[in-house]
């Protein structure tokens, strides 16, 4: 058996589901992905044109409960599913350890920080707002 | 380059193509998002949106979708079932053919649209 | 027939970095790679630095990077690979130090094998004669029974490349074998330990150790069973 | 380097491993292990085809039955003391491997699967009987994966890729010698090891390497016989050496005599199944020595298949896909990559190839090396597997009865030699215990002479096989002694050019060379002394068994005043319940 050496080494052999939850995760995520994104992609982009993505259209389209939770699934689901795809390469590629987690807590940030703003845009949204 | 089989580059495809369509991601967000700075603001961001070069660069974000959704598909079929191992070759093909017919048709639709400027 | 033989060298004692040195060489058709290095290092560069034993493709000693592929020098052949006049290239295999020419240091890949608890294990007082199996169940793991530890497969991985901290397909493998033997009594143990970071959940289906395997284990079902045991352990 | 363990075993094949888990069984002792291989790729895990042992799971079987067979497969050169301990011991020790975890194939009942093997009969020689365990056709394979399990769950100490160039064996003040160590040279960086012991368990292995068409690996090269011989020290039985009867053919890989077992038919370029007229009753499954001779026979008289008619062939195409495919999917595998022949529905082309040395360092049954023919030892050192001679395999070993050495014998060897260490204290080492092993390896890489060392392998090799094979004669083997000296000669002349401390394989090599001629040396004189044909030793001048004047183990010694003079003694046979008989199948 690997004896761990350091701290870091024992939290990474010490026994958690984290990494069994999140390939469940990409499986059941992936699954809604398909029809969310596809369905998104399908009906703002291949049908109309992007011309039509108007600031008036899109406000409008996000006027209705039923879009805004639409597109926040999508926001939530491939945030989280694209975030920890995202780790997979970084565990992988970055080698040295101390960069590892810096490169990791920034990005964990950048991709915070996108959820926050996409969220505060979903739901703080009127027709009206800021007209 | 190694010379690995389908398996191989069904995954490094998989990986680029899932990168690449989170980055894609979050710009878009950005861009969408920026509405709550108001019309002018948003407006301005979707003008670059609107050159040709986005619009076709689009397919391509389009044909990564579609491959990593259904090459996504393939791995969840081989994580679980005994066939999808046995026929992963022909799981990768099938993907890319769909990926294609599905890229042509975004471009047949999308392609004449930014020709015309609409 | 002539081929050319392409070797990377490499000797940290001399070579700032590794180069490439090439070697036309008469042979047969039905000749071994294994036998155009001998007939290097014998005749023409004694140098020339590998491991081998058996000359068969059982004791997993030379599994090198050839044309592009994983696989055994003494189990592939010059007409598989190429036809008179043409060339064949020998790497060491990706992943692991290289120490000399086409000889890498293995003991990460043994340190790995060893992390599963690679033994039998049930501590019941055995029978005066044998424990009792079904041919059924003794077919269940035999798969993973045919290794030989050369290593081909998880120096293929494409995520062991550049993340040694994958225990590896091999390992896995290795695993395999006891979790599906219905004696042996440490399943859970080693189904925790491939839950781990560096367990089964770097695999990403790529499928080379698969391809690269001498001894034809289906290596990525085996992980895949293993994913699955862990999953159905753990809910 | 200078290392110290109360038990040193030196090799880690089937016998070496079962010696070391057997020795750190026992908690007073230190152990380790050295071998110039890493553990799991020694050439155990080439064994095919199964290790007998009377458990009778297929049909009624005893022990005496196996002892029987032994004896006369040896053609009664067996000592009956070993052969005893050796069919009653094997039965244990093939439950114990099952308990460590061995896949063997199993039997509808759930028990281990058992297969006919060549010379294993019931009723002592009425007909052909289920003797072999097997796992699959890798029954060598799992025995070694099993051992180094085994190890590494009880944590044994290994030196891997050391190879051993000399022994530490000095005479104590009483004139006994005492073995007090080894010297080995670490491959990975060059350096010599000095290894201080109680006591040394030798278990490196044959030397099959001596010919040029063999089934062994590259690496069996008979060092530790020749270093053993190079103290003046005996070497038992060499002329005994035997010729499998099916490696593939021109390439000698192996193909398991369970071949025959599972069905297979040897056949001649008329397609005549020719074993029929050699050995009425078990045909195919005659022991190897037998058929060896008849394939060459058939040979000689002109029978063979292919356009220079040098080879015949081993026929499955009868059996159903799944037998062959199902119990025998290596060697299947082995004709398809190496050969381009399916053996489900062609014929696979064969010649009998260099396979196991049934001589070597002669010992006692608890493994104890002898120092000559009367019973004296070399205290301190034991031997183990196919590197010793107990003497169990006689003048021909059965099929499957080596694995059962290893098994048995490592295992006695390795409990012996952790309870003579012990009640033993560290004999003092000599000045400079490494100074032969460098002065050797000075000499090599110092050296200025042009001959290189391939090239002389490459010789010894091809003259061994035409000059010392299945038959020989007082003309072939006074030609070899000659050659033999010659190429000694030169060998004294070769010198490594690669001047790298690290990996220097050139240099472990040539080293390699140096000890097959001391072997190759040490049999040819044995065998031209004998002046019989016994078991693997077939004479065309001297065509019969003489019991009278060879009933007798050889013991060859170097001459160390005159090089390449080979000085030859004897040891009596352990009789015992089987009178030697004429030997008909
Ligand atoms: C192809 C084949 C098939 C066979 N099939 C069968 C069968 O079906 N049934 C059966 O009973 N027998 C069979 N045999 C015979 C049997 O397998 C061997 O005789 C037996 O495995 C030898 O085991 P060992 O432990 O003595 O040596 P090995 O397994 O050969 O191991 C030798 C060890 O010594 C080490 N060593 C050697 N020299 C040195 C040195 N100078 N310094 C340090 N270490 C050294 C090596 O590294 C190695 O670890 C077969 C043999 C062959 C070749
Ligand atoms: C549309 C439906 C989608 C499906 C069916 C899907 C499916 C999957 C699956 C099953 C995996 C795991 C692969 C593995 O374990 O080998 C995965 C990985 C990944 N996905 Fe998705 N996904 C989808 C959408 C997305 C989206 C929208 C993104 C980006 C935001 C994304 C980014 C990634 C990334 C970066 C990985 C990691 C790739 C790797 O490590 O090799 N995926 N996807
Ligand atoms: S699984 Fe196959 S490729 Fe991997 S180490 Fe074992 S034998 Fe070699
Ligand atoms: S190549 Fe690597 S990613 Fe998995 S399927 Fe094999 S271990
Ligand atoms: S030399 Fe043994 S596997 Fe190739």
């Amino acid at each position: 058996m690997i004896r761990a050496k350091t701290y870091a080494d024992a939290k990474e052999q010490s026994h958690t589901n984290a990494e069994l939850n999140w390939w469940i995760f990409m499986r059941v995520s992936g699954v809604v992905l398909v029809f969310l994104i596809l369905g998104h992609l399908w009906m703002t982009y291949v049908s109309v044109s992007e011309k039509d993505a108007t600031f008036t259209a899109v406000t409008a389209k996000l006027a209705d409960p039923v879009w805004k939770l639409y597109d926040w699934l999508i926001l939530v689901l491939s945030l989280l599913h694209g975030a920890n795809g995202a780790r997979y390469s970084i565990e992988d590629y970055v080698r040295s350890r101390p960069n590892r987690f810096w490169v990791k807590i920034i990005f964990y940030a950048v991709m915070a920080a996108l959820f926050i703003f996409g969220s505060i845009g979903l739901f703080t949204l009127t027709p009206s707002f800021n007209k | 380059m190694y010379r690995g089989r389908e398996g191989q580059w069904a995954w490094l495809l998989h990986r680029l193509s899932g990168l690449a369509i989170l980055a894609y991601l979050s710009i878009h967000i950005i861009s969408i998002g920026s509405f709550i700075f108001g019309e002018r603001v948003y407006m301005a961001i979707h003008e670059v949106y609107d050159h040709w070069l986005f619009r076709l660069g689009l397919i391509a974000i389009v044909a990564g979708v579609l491959y990593h959704s259904f090459n996504g598909l393939r791995v969840i079929v081989m994580d679980f079932t005994g066939h999808g191992i046995r026929y992963q070759r022909h799981l990768f093909w099938a993907t890319i053919v769909i990926t294609l017919i599905g890229t042509a048709y975004t471009a047949y639709m999308v392609i004449p649209r930014v020709l015309a400027g609409v | 027939m002539f081929v050319n033989l392409k070797i990377l060298r490499y000797n940290p004692e001399k070579d700032k970095r590794p180069h490439w040195d090439t070697h036309k060489v008469e042979c047969e058709p039905g000749d071994r790679v294994l036998d155009l290095l001998n007939h290097v290092k014998w005749y023409v560069d004694p140098t020339l630095t590998y491991r081998r034993s058996c000359a068969h493709g059982v004791c997993g000693s030379d599994a090198m990077l050839i044309s592009g592929r994983n696989r055994l020098a003494c189990k592939i052949l010059v007409r598989d690979l190429t036809k008179d006049g043409g060339t064949i290239t020998v790497e060491p295999i990706r992943g692991l130090r290289v120490e000399r020419d086409l000889l890498v240091d293995m003991e990460p890949f043994f340190e790995s094998y060893r992390a599963v608890l690679p033994f039998f294990i049930n501590d019941e007082a055995p029978p005066a004669g044998e424990r009792l199996q079904s041919p059924e169940d003794r077919e269940r793991f035999d798969q993973g029974t045919k290794c030989i530890l050369c290593a081909a497969c998880t120096t293929s991985c494409p995520i062991f490349w550049v993340n040694g901290r994958y225990l590896g397909p091999a390992a896995i493998v290795q695993a395999h074998r006891f979790i599906f033997d219905s004696r042996d009594h440490g399943t859970e143990r080693r189904l925790n330990i491939l839950n781990q970071n560096t367990g089964v959940w770097r695999c990403r289906t790529a499928y080379n150790c698969t391809e690269a395997c001498p001894r034809e284990i289906p290596v990525t079902q085996l992980i895949e069973e293993v994913k699955r045991a862990v999953m159905y352990q753990q809910v | 380097m200078h290392h110290r363990y109360d038990v040193l075993v030196v090799g880690a094949g089937g016998s070496g491993l079962m010696s070391a888990l057997y020795a750190s069984k026992n908690k007073n002792v230190s152990v380790a292990v050295l071998s110039k291989l890493y553990p799991t790729r020694s050439h155990t895990g080439a064994a095919q085809g199964g290790v007998g042992a009377a458990l009778g799971n297929v049909s009624e079987d005893h022990w005496e039955w196996h002892m029987f067979d032994t004896v006369k497969g040896g053609d009664y050169l067996t000592d009956q003391d070993a052969a005893e301990v050796f069919a009653k011991d094997v039965i244990d020790a093939v439950y114990e491997l099952e308990h460590m975890g061995l896949p063997f194939s199993r039997l509808p009942d759930g028990k281990i699967a058992q297969r006919k093997f060549g010379g294993h009969t019931k009723e002592f020689g009425k007909a052909p009987v289920e003797r072999a365990c097997y796992a699959v056709d890798r029954t060598g394979h799992m025995i070694l994966q099993t051992l180094y399990q085994q190890s590494v769950k009880s944590g044994v100490t290994f030196f891997n890729e050391y190879q051993v160039l000399d022994l530490i064996i000095e005479d104590d003040a009483l004139g006994e010698k005492v073995c007090r160590g080894v010297v080995a040279l670490e491959i990975s960086t060059g350096e010599i090891h000095t290894f201080h012991a109680k006591s040394v368990v030798l278990a490196a292995g044959g030397y099959g390497r001596a010919f040029k068409v063999t089934s062994n690996a590259l690496s069996l090269t008979g060092d530790l016989m020749s270093i053993y011989y190079r103290k003046g020290l005996p070497l038992e039985d060499l002329e005994f050496y035997q010729f499998h009867p099916t490696g593939i053919a021109k390439l000698g890989i192996l193909i398991t005599e369970g071949a025959r077992g599972e069905g297979g038919i040897l056949r001649n370029d008329s397609g005549e199944r020719f074993m029929e007229r050699y050995a009425p009753t078990i045909k195919d499954l005659a022991p190897r020595d037998m058929v060896s001779r008849a394939i060459y026979m058939e040979l000689r008289e002109g029978r063979g298949a292919g356009k220079d008619k040098d080879y015949l062939l081993l026929d499955l195409t009868h059996l159903p896909r799944e037998i062959v495919e199902g119990r025998l999917p290596d060697i299947t595998d082995f004709a398809r990559t190496y050969l381009g022949v399916d053996p489900v529905k062609q014929p696979v082309p064969i010649q009998p190839t260099a396979h196991y040395a049934m001589g070597g360092i002669p010992t006692s049954i608890d493994g104890e090396a002898l120092a000559d023919g009367n019973g004296n030892l070399v205290r301190g050192l034991y031997a183990a597997g196919e590197v010793a001679c107990v003497s169990l395999h006689g003048a021909n070993r059965l099929g499957t009865n080596s694995l059962g050495d290893l098994i048995v014998f490592g295992k006695r060897a390795g409990i012996a030699a952790a309870k003579y260490a012990e009640g033993a204290h560290f004999e003092e080492l000599p000045a400079r215990p490494d100074a032969f092993a460098k002065g050797e390896i000075e000499r090599l890489k110092s050296g200025t002479g042009t001959e290189n060392a391939a090239r002389i392998r490459k010789e010894l090799q091809e003259t061994m096989m035409d000059n010392v094979s299945i038959f020989r004669t007082d003309e072939t083997m006074s030609r070899q002694v000659e050659v033999l000296k010659e190429l000694q000669a030169r060998y004294k002349n070769v010198s490594v050019h690669d001047t790298t401390a690290r990996y220097n394989t050139e240099l472990t090599e040539a080293l390699e060379v140096g000890y097959l001629l001391d072997v190759a040396e040490a049999m040819t004189a044995s065998a031209l002394n004998r002046k019989e044909s016994r078991g693997a030793h077939a004479r065309e001048d001297y065509p019969d068994r003489d019991d009278e004047s060879w009933l007798k183990h050889t013991m060859a010694y170097r001459d160390l005043s005159r090089p390449g003079n080979v000085l030859i003694g004897y040891k009596p046979v352990v009789l015992g319940r089987f009178e030697p008989k004429p030997r008909v199948y």
